[in-house]
């Protein structure tokens, strides 16, 4: 007779998850609670937040003890789940702060639009630690159906509609590719372990699996030629929600991918390392020029984002414990730039219609001085400049060394990445020149008053970047530690770099 | 295996496909509609033929029988029933392309024919074919179903935020 | 200050008045530096008025009150210098025979590994006699000058420019490296900059300055090169250590650095093709034009040639081409001394003729002969401008109160009949006009002489005859030298005389109301002026030929053979031509200059007319006056295409547009990406779905296809 | 008075306090003072950023940055010429996880480069004192953040922190340039920081490689120099750093940034960017980091053939300039050749001759721009042709402008000769035939020098207005001679700085010419062993 | 033999759903193919059961659960989008560009 408890193990090794999900019923049950009239929404925000503290809490107490694996091997616990599960708190927190913002301006959002949040945040925690593709997959369609009705979540804006739909229909489109791969991988493998998958020969079925599979991941972590839904997504959204999808869901994404890359994919290296570096490549120099031509902050910042996809892949084409770390640092990084960069322009668009272009920043530094400092810190950051832009630098710093340190080094990639990295320069100096060198304009609009929240995200975000970015050794070793549970189970084969 | 059993085999195989080439053909969002039910169907006889009742039983429970059911009702709601002003189809050089996409995507996939299959046995195995369904789902993928849980209250909470009518403020 | 190293072993000057020479270049520093302090003080302390009018007018009244000092200090340091040099030079006289040079190290100056620099002065007899004609005609010029600025507004800036120029040339040759002799090199170069340019207001004066300093700088470049060579060679730059260390090179050495030393040398002397900043240096003051470009910058080349003679010795085709350029210099120059009508150009074109003189002496070999020729030239073109600055002095005078300003005090052919009105001046100008025609007694002609003897000498049989240049045998090319020296002694006989003559001679041209102020100059000015028509007289006793035993033989020359003697003989030979031979070029010289004045007074006997009237020259004469065109030519083949191609294409042409390309390249790059990507998309789901279903098929393929 | 120093136990401490004391500057600046906002402004400010009173932002920058030359002249005291390698060290963890520290040390080499830096800063901003006016503090914070990254990049020694402080000089420029530029500022300012970033960008991953072959423990400078690497890791390597220095120098055909951003900053902006920064790293760090690649044939000729162009096309192009600052920053550029020159030519003379100038060049072009900034100051201009005849109107002015003029051009006498001359002589021992083309600079330098100073004081003083024009007094008087006392005594008396130069560059050129034997025995492996020696003959050995 | 037949029935279908998508303007019919590729993936699925065990048949009830919810949450989002823009199709959509 078999057992249909659920066992003890499980529990304790979802103990965060499981904290995370009973708030959120929680709060979902209270937030209907109130009914319409006393616009909880912000309320709910609050005590979101508050979940997320306590899951934070709960995650670290669970890296803490330590081994929070299941034995079956489908559910890691390792330190690298524990860190991004840190890191996607940390950019949900800030995200629901902005909301909270948001919505004390707009009144657009319903009160389940922080449990979406905190539902799209549970999937992304099952992203970082699930070892089996069946739930890799069932997270990955949490966080994204969460996502898709999120980008939609300003109902009374056509363009947030558009978004959603948008959205929706190309992320179930690609999804579809990747849940064939997903069979093909279970037809070659007869498992879906990760583990088991990875101790497989690699044969026909195996091969275009990985490919397919590849495809659905390279779509969510929006890299070049699967990104092209990335700048109109993160137009039409609410600002919280783009800031939630820049940071949080592309931190899941290649958290996935890395776990995915490395306990299951081993076997194909030879055959997806030069396909990955492709794109590697085409996203950092692709995302980089046309991010030249935006002049809409958002979707500026949706190229940028797609151009540190590309970094980011370089860090896992490393495929080493230095490229782990490198990753992980890189998007906690990227997260605390992500959250201050759209805390400044939660501020500075409102009063717009539709989009805030770099024109309306002209001048900002004069009448704003904060805001602009802070913007440029953020733009500094994504450019990885040392010092100014603080722990941006050693984010890029950390993924050169890991991807010239791997064993097959790649330095045509880290030149690639180095030039590109110049071509950023061009679009995030042009937007602190408009903020630092240009006058404000006459009939410009004046920024509200800095909300308590976003100051708290935007300032916390540099300080914290600035901090690490003379001294990132806290950082570092997290990242470092968040690494070690995942060493390639197949060591690379010399593959041929293009 | 019977060639018979080999027969219903291709037929339903055909019949699949045959549906499908329809489905994508159709102007009508209902007729397409309802030749994807058809796809479905045949399917559904593949998955018993593949000594899957239970999922042959769910896919024309759940699939044929409800999910597409909510699509052909919005259909109606959005009053969609007739042909749009708009052909629906793109123009026959996106059509003559796409056929093109899907024929090298096919050859592609067909790679996956070099692999060798074992042969299995066909002879349909009468006995307990939900048990061990059953025992798996609650087993090892037993955080998966209830996973599923909270994937459909996402669903739920979405809708509802989504499509609720609200006065917005 | 005290000797950092002293020579190791014991020479006769040790300890005596010598020990005092670093102050010879120091007081006229001292007097420049006291003279710019008189410029720069009203103005450090007047700094805030804001008229130019008062802050000038400010200026003035504070110059007019220290003009005295200036008076006093500018020339006061020159004589005390000169004092000093004597006093020195008697030292040396009395220390009987010197083989080796007085040096003194005062400090390190450009220490770098290998390479040892020291600020040092080399004394000996060359660098001593240098010094007293420096400081000799300096110190008259200096008074000249006070009596010929009294009424300029710049006087104290003009005294420290001059103090500073002295002082430039005494370092140049009181050096005792070539790096040390560089630093007074380029200094006169500056001093001479500055002079030319003193009246700056004028666009064309500032660019006379401009053209002699980058002229120079070309001559420059040959003199670092060669300096580069030499260390390199010889692992050290002072004169002695570098000559040494000569020793044993290969020829190719030996004549490369002596080209590109006499590259600089041709720069500072206006030898040919690098003469053309000379007549345009003109335009500065006339004394300082007596000093800087007739008496002693000028002559700077010579006294290095003579310096490195090792060098120049170890290399005689070298300095056969050195005689040759000088030669043609000479006779190149002299033709254009025929037709020139402004005075100072005519005293110009004389003196490159002239150094080109010197430099056929000093590529022959006849070291002390060039020298020699240099020290008279000193004398009686000094006196030259001199005069020519008395008549100028007078002729602007006399046009200022007659309020004709726009007339010109320089043109021969507004003058005429001045000798009625300023008898000193031409009386010492007819001295200096027959000593430089080569009229006996005179010191030209004893100087000229030895040179075309000594050219005549070596054709017979030397060294440097039996070398050859570009295939031509050295005793032909030294022949050839010898008939364009006696060529150009017959033109300058005739220039010199067509210039006193229409200055001096025949009626006055100057204009009714202008000749009566007409006057010569005040004392002061004329007081040098007979000093130096004193030296012309007698100068030619410093080196008497055996031919002319008037006193003590050959006084320079064995003065000199310490330094230069040596070389000389390795490049010329012993050979000494029989008096009846020596007889005959001396008699065939002094039969050229009667000759050339007999045909210059044949031909400006008659008077000419008036500026105003004058037909304009014609054919070659007006290519003479035009001084064949080059400065024209050069403008049009060089300077012009340089700056048309610095401007067209380097500049706007290649910079402007790199940065163009740059920016628009950027901006053309991220529009036109930006675009692509927009066709890619463009805002159709549709068109996503098709990019994405093409980038699975590209990555199945990847995958799928081997 | 260097006992008593000595004796205060300063020579650990002074380096890291000279890097960190402007920081700490700018932080009080930024703190202790506010923006003094245009009039224009005010009515769209809200009252927050109207900021406080409190004291003026100028005097306290110019006394931090007092502060800062005392003790940059603290550390010419301390430093013992007499002795070889790093001295002044300190060295403390930093990133232990990947073995960066903040190791700090001077030698020969930067020592002059970096108590130039720390005196030309105060001067500067003396001389500029009236020329910027609007948002001090930023300015004044700006400007000290700026004057750390500088000390920092002339004091640091573990290449991670040499990169950090490389890469600060650039953000406060950017701003220096961008905020208080001319109207073209932005383009300017825009155009130097993508160039330099690409440079330096590139130069970083160069960093990265060699650090990750030096088996990632170490980017102190010591470490690195006894990696061994092939010849192609060198070359590929040296080919990083020298663009990125040769970028940041502004070596022919990557110059065309110079002259407009020099054009387009405000006065204290130019002097700055006159700094030879990139020149110093790529002595410091590029050359003997990569000997192999330094003596390869083909990199030779390539940069001793730039060199000369450089020399030569700045000088040309500077001859047709119309405005004086243009002309400054076209004569950096041919300055620039000499000192590659000297820094391939590779010998004593040549490298203390390339040190020379770039000290001479911190001096004489500053000089020269903050004259042009006077011009401008007094008539809003310094184009050549709207002047004339000056040296009529403000003499002081003329006699500076001559002075500083002439030492450009390397008159003897000046500090300008003593660069040029030695790196010349020092050339030609090694490169005869690019040392002979490389003298010829002097020539079309005089062209340059003498016609903008032919057009600004000399001719007739044909524009009235520049009649009224006030002379240098007071302050700028004060400053300018300085300077000109600077230019004298480094012209007649070099050797104070020859001879504190004389071991490291003796050092440098031993190490690097020392691997052309080692290339004649090329290993099996085809890996050239380099600076197997140790640290000793890396940090310097008596030549 | 029937296996591998079944595997490229499978590929078949999933084709014709890719064609479907990119042939399709309407939203909603856009959406069946993308559950026409779903149903392709759950033969598969079937097909490699038959040759593993249970674990496909397990995948393919959560991929049809996750169909489920994709249909009510994409249908709800299809709503929204008629209500702002009166028409579900796509060729309509495009605010969001640049």
């Amino acid at each position: 007779m078999t057992d249909f408890a659920l066992p003890g193990e499980l529990l304790h090794a979802l103990l965060p998850e499981i904290t995370l999900v009973v708030g959120t019923l929680i709060l979902l049950l209270a937030s209907s609670w109130g009914g319409e009239a006393s616009s909880p929404t912000r309320r709910t925000t609050q005590f979101a937040i508050g979940i997320v503290a306590v899951t934070a809490a709960a995650v670290i107490m669970a890296w803490m003890r330590g081994g929070g694996g299941t034995s079956d091997g489908r559910l890691a616990g390792d330190g690298f789940r524990y860190a991004m599960d840190l890191i996607l708190l940390l950019g949900t927190a800030g995200a629901l702060a902005l909301l909270h913002t948001e919505q004390g301006r707009t009144r657009a959002y319903q009160a389940e639009i922080p449990v979406l949040m905190l539902l799209a945040l549970c999937g992304m925690m099952l992203l970082t630690a699930a070892r089996d593709l069946m739930f890799l997959f069932i997270g990955f369609e949490l966080m994204s159906l969460a996502v898709y009705v999120l980008a939609g979540a300003n109902r009374s804006s056509a363009r947030s509609a558009e978004a959603s739909l948008k959205y929706f229909l190309l992320g179930a489109f690609s999804s579809g590719f990747m849940v064939y791969g997903i069979a093909l991988l279970y037809g070659a493998a007869g498992d879906t372990r990760l583990a088991v998958i990875g101790a497989t020969a690699a044969g026909p079925l195996y091969l275009v699996g990985v490919a397919l599979l590849l495809v659905g991941m390279a779509f969510k972590v929006s890299a070049v030629p699967f990104h092209l839904w990335t700048p109109d997504v993160y137009d039409g959204s609410p600002a919280p929600i783009t800031a939630f999808m820049a940071a949080s869901v592309k931190a899941a994404a290649f958290a996935m991918l890395l776990r995915i890359m490395t306990e299951a994919l081993g076997p194909a290296i030879d055959h997806w390392h030069s396909v990955l570096w492709w794109l590697a490549a085409a996203t950092m120099v692709i995302g980089n020029i046309v991010a030249l031509s935006q002049r809409n902050l958002k979707r500026m910042l949706a190229y940028s984002g797609i151009a540190h996809a590309g970094y980011l892949l370089v860090a896992v084409l490393a495929y080493s414990t230095e490229g782990a770390a490198a990753l992980v640092f890189y998007l906690l990084v990227y997260t605390l730039a992500t959250l201050g960069a759209f805390a400044v322009l939660g501020i500075v668009s409102e009063g717009f219609e539709s989009v805030t272009t770099i024109d309306d920043l002209a001048g900002l530094w004069h009448v704003r001085p904060g805001l602009a400092i802070a913007f440029a810190v953020c733009l500094l950051a994504f450019l990885g400049f040392p010092v100014a832009g603080g722990a941006g630098f050693f984010a890029k710093w950390y993924v050169l060394q890991a991807a010239l340190a791997s064993s097959t080094p790649l330095s045509v990639l880290v030149v690639v990445l180095v030039v590109s990295s110049v071509v950023s320069a061009g679009y995030y100096l042009t937007v602190i020149a408009a903020m630092f060198n240009q006058p404000r304009g006459e009939t410009a609009v004046m920024p509200v008053p800095t909300p308590t929240l976003s100051a708290v995200v935007m300032v916390a975000s540099v300080v914290a970047l600035l901090v690490l970015g003379v001294y990132p050794t806290p950082a570092a070793r997290l990242a470092a530690s968040g690494s070690l549970g995942l060493s390639p189970v197949v060591a690379p084969v010399t593959a041929a770099a293009p | 295996m019977t060639p018979f059993y080999r027969f219903q085999f291709y037929l339903f195989a055909l019949m699949a496909i045959g549906a499908a080439l329809l489905f994508v053909t159709r102007k009508s969002p209902v007729s397409a509609a309802l030749w994807l039910v058809n796809v479905m169907f045949a399917l559904s006889g593949l998955y018993v033929m593949l000594d899957a009742p239970f999922v042959a039983a769910v896919q024309v429970l759940v699939y044929a029988g409800a999910i597409m059911v909510v699509f052909v009702f919005v259909v109606m709601l959005l009053n969609l029933g007739r042909p749009n002003a708009l052909p629906d189809l793109r123009e026959v050089s996106v059509r003559i392309g796409a056929g093109l996409v899907g024929v090298a995507l096919l050859a592609n996939l067909l790679a996956v024919r070099r692999e060798t299959l074992p042969s299995v046995d066909f002879a349909p195995a009468v006995d307990n074919v939900v048990t061990p369904v059953a025992e798996s789902l609650f087993t090892d993928y037993l955080l998966a179903f209830e996973l599923t849980s909270i994937l459909l209250l996402v669903a739920i909470i979405g809708a509802v935020v989504l499509a609720k009518r609200r006065a917005v403020a | 200050m005290s000797a950092v190293r002293q020579a190791v072993t014991s020479h006769p000057l040790d300890g005596s008045i010598a020990e005092w020479v670093w102050l010879i270049p120091l007081l006229p520093l001292l007097g420049a530096l006291i003279n710019g302090a008189l410029v720069l003080w009203p103005r450090l302390s007047r700094g805030a008025d804001h008229s130019l009018e008062a802050r000038e007018a400010g200026a003035a009244s504070s110059l007019a009150g220290t003009r005295w000092l200036t008076t006093i200090v500018g020339p006061g340091v020159l004589l005390l210098t000169f004092a000093l040099a004597v006093a020195i030079f008697l030292a040396m006289r009395g220390a009987g025979e010197m083989l080796t040079p007085f040096i003194r190290t005062y400090a390190s100056w450009m220490p770098a590994g290998s390479l040892v620099i020291d600020w040092g002065i080399q004394l000996d007899q060359l660098s001593m006699l240098m010094t007293l004609v420096i400081t000799g005609v300096g110190l008259l010029i200096h008074v000249f000058s006070v009596g010929y600025m009294a009424t300029d507004g710049g006087f104290a800036r003009y005294f420290a420019y001059l103090n500073l120029f002295v002082c430039a040339m005494l370092v140049l040759v009181l050096g005792s490296s070539y790096a040390v002799m560089f630093v007074g090199w380029e200094g006169v170069g500056l001093a001479s900059y500055l002079l030319i340019g003193f009246w700056f207001s004028e666009k064309a004066n500032a660019d006379a300055g401009k053209k002699a300093f980058i002229v120079n700088r070309i001559g420059d470049f040959g003199l670092l090169v060669a300096m580069f060579l030499l260390f390199s060679t010889t692992g050290a730059l002072d004169f002695v250590g570098a000559h040494a260390g000569l020793a044993g090179a290969s020829p190719a050495v030996f004549t490369t650095v002596a080209l590109f030393l006499f590259l600089g040398c041709a720069g500072k002397s206006a030898q040919l093709p690098l003469y053309i900043w000379l007549p345009d240096a003109m335009a500065g003051p006339t004394p300082v034009s007596a000093l800087i470009h007739a008496a002693t910058m000028v002559t700077a080349g010579v006294y290095l040639i003579a310096r490195a003679a090792t060098v120049f010795a170890g290399a005689p085709a070298v300095s056969l081409f050195v005689a040759l350029i000088g030669a043609a210099t000479a006779l190149f120059a002299a033709t254009i001394a025929l037709r020139q009508w402004d005075i100072k150009k005519v005293l110009a074109y004389s003196t490159i003729s002239q150094l080109g003189y010197m430099f056929v002496a000093v590529g022959t070999g006849a070291y002390a002969a060039g020298v020699f020729h240099l020290v008279t030239h000193a004398f009686f073109k000094a006196l030259l401008f001199l005069g020519a600055g008395a008549v100028i002095h007078a002729m602007h005078g006399a046009y200022h109160h007659s309020h004709q300003p726009d007339q010109d005090a320089q043109d021969l052919r507004n003058m005429g009949g001045l000798r009625k009105y300023l008898p000193v001046t031409s009386a010492t100008m007819w001295i200096a006009t027959l000593a430089i025609a080569g009229v006996p007694p005179l010191a030209g002609f004893f100087s000229k002489d030895e040179i075309l003897t000594s050219v005549f000498t070596r054709a017979q049989g030397s060294t440097l005859a039996s070398a050859s240049l570009l295939g031509l045998p050295g005793s032909t090319v030294l022949y050839l030298i010898y008939g364009v020296g006696i060529v150009t002694a017959l033109l300058t006989a005739v220039y010199m005389t067509r210039m006193m003559l229409l200055a001096f001679g025949g009626l006055n041209r100057t204009g009714e109301r202008a000749s009566a102020g007409l006057h010569d100059a005040p004392a002061i000015m004329l007081v040098p002026m007979v000093v130096l028509a004193l030296l012309t007289l007698g100068g030619g006793w410093l080196n008497l030929p055996e031919l002319i035993p008037l006193g003590p033989l050959h006084l320079l020359s064995s003065w000199l053979d310490p330094v230069s003697g040596e070389a000389s003989r390795a490049l010329g030979g012993s050979l000494h031509l029989d008096h009846s031979t020596e007889l005959v070029l001396v008699g065939t010289a002094v039969a050229v200059a009667l000759l050339g004045i007999a045909i210059a007074v044949m031909k400006y006997r008659s008077p000419i007319s008036n500026k105003d009237k004058a037909v304009p020259d014609a054919g070659v004469a007006a290519l003479l006056a035009d001084a064949y065109r080059v400065d024209e030519g050069l403008d049009r083949t060089v300077v012009r295409p340089v700056y048309a191609f610095s401007t067209r294409v380097l500049w706007q042409g290649i910079d402007q547009n790199i940065d163009r390309a740059f920016v628009s390249g950027g901006r053309l790059l991220s529009r036109v990406a930006g675009q692509a990507h927009d066709a890619l998309g463009g805002g159709d789901v549709g068109r996503y779905a098709w990019v994405i279903a093409l980038g699975v098929l590209a990555v199945l393929a990847a995958f799928t296809v081997r | 008075m260097r006992d008593s120093l000595i004796a205060l136990d300063m020579a650990p401490w002074i380096l890291p306090v000279l890097v960190l004391w402007p920081l700490v500057g700018a932080a009080l600046v930024r703190v202790l003072t506010s923006d003094r906002i245009t009039p224009g402004v005010i009515d769209s400010m809200p009252t927050d950023a109207l900021g406080r009173g409190g004291p003026d932002a100028r005097t306290l920058t110019l006394g931090v940055l007092v502060v800062e030359a005392v003790l940059g002249v603290c550390a010419w005291i301390l430093f013992d010429p007499d002795t070889a390698g790093w001295q002044l060290r300190a060295d403390w963890t930093w990133l232990p996880d990947i073995g960066a520290r903040i190791s700090v040390g001077v030698d020969g080499v930067s020592l002059p480069m970096l108590v130039l830096t720390t005196l030309l800063m105060p001067l500067a901003l003396l001389a500029t004192w009236n020329q910027i006016t609007t948002r001090m503090s930023s300015y004044g914070s700006l400007l000290l953040a700026l004057t750390s990254g500088l000390v920092g990049v002339f004091a640091a020694l573990d290449l991670l922190l040499f990169y950090l402080a490389w890469e600060l000089m650039l953000i406060p420029m950017y701003f220096i340039i961008g905020i208080w530029g001319a109207a073209g500022r932005t383009r300017a300012a825009m155009k130097y920081v993508m160039l330099t970033m690409f440079g330096s960008l590139l130069m970083l991953a160069a960093i990265a490689a060699l650090y990750v072959l030096g088996g990632s423990t170490s980017f102190h400078l010591d470490d690195l120099l006894r990696v061994s690497m092939s010849l192609d890791t060198q070359l590929w390597l040296f080919g990083a750093f020298f663009l990125a220095f040769a970028i940041k120098s502004a070596l022919v055909p990557f110059h065309t940034w110079l002259p407009d951003a020099q054009f387009e900053a405000p006065v204290i902006g130019a002097v700055i960017l006159g700094l030879k920064v990139g020149t110093y790293a790529l002595l410091r760090f590029a050359i003997p980091l990569f000997p192999a690649a330094v003596m390869h044939d083909t990199v030779r000729s390539v940069v001793l053939v730039l060199s000369v162009i450089a020399i030569v096309w700045g000088a040309l192009v500077a001859v047709v300039q119309p405005d004086l600052r243009r002309v400054l920053s076209y004569s950096s550029i041919s300055h620039l050749g000499f000192i590659m020159l000297g820094c391939f030519a590779l010998t004593q003379q040549s490298v203390e001759g390339a040190v020379m100038i770039m000290v001479n060049h911190g001096i004489t072009t500053s000089a020269l721009f903050l004259l042009a900034g006077f011009l401008r100051e007094r008539s809003g201009t310094d184009r050549l042709d709207a002047f004339g005849g000056l040296a009529r109107v403000v003499p002081l002015f003329a006699v500076m402008l001559t002075l500083s003029m002439l030492s450009t051009i390397g008159l003897p006498g000046t500090n300008g000769f003593i660069g040029e001359f030695l790196v010349l002589i020092g050339t030609y021992r090694t490169e005869p035939v690019a040392a002979i083309f490389a003298t010829s600079g002097v020539v079309f330098a005089s062209v340059y020098a003498l016609r903008a100073v032919q057009r600004l004081l000399f001719s007739t003083l044909d524009t009235k207005a520049n009649g009224g024009m006030r002379d240098l007094h007071g302050r700028q008087l004060a400053v300018m001679g300085v300077f000109a006392v600077a230019m004298l005594w480094l012209g007649l008396a070099p050797q104070p700085f020859l001879r504190r130069m004389e071991l490291a560059s003796g050092a440098l050129v031993e190490r690097v010419r020392g691997a052309e034997y080692a290339k004649t025995q090329v290993q099996p492996s085809g890996a050239v062993v380099i600076g197997a020696a140790g640290p000793s003959t890396a940090a310097g050995v008596t030549p | 033999m029937m296996l591998a037949d079944a595997l490229i029935v499978s590929a078949i279908l999933f084709s014709i759903g890719v064609v479907g998508v990119l042939t399709r303007r309407n939203a909603i019919i856009l959406f069946m193919c993308v559950e026409l590729m779903l149903n392709a993936v759950n033969l598969s699925f079937v097909v490699f059961a038959k040759m593993h065990g249970v674990g496909g048949h397990v995948f393919v009830i959560m991929v049809m659960t996750i169909a489920a919810a994709e249909a009510a949450v994409g249908l709800a989002i299809v709503i929204s989008v008629f209500r702002h823009f009166g028409a579900v199709d796509l060729q309509n959509l495009k605010l969001l560009r640049r």
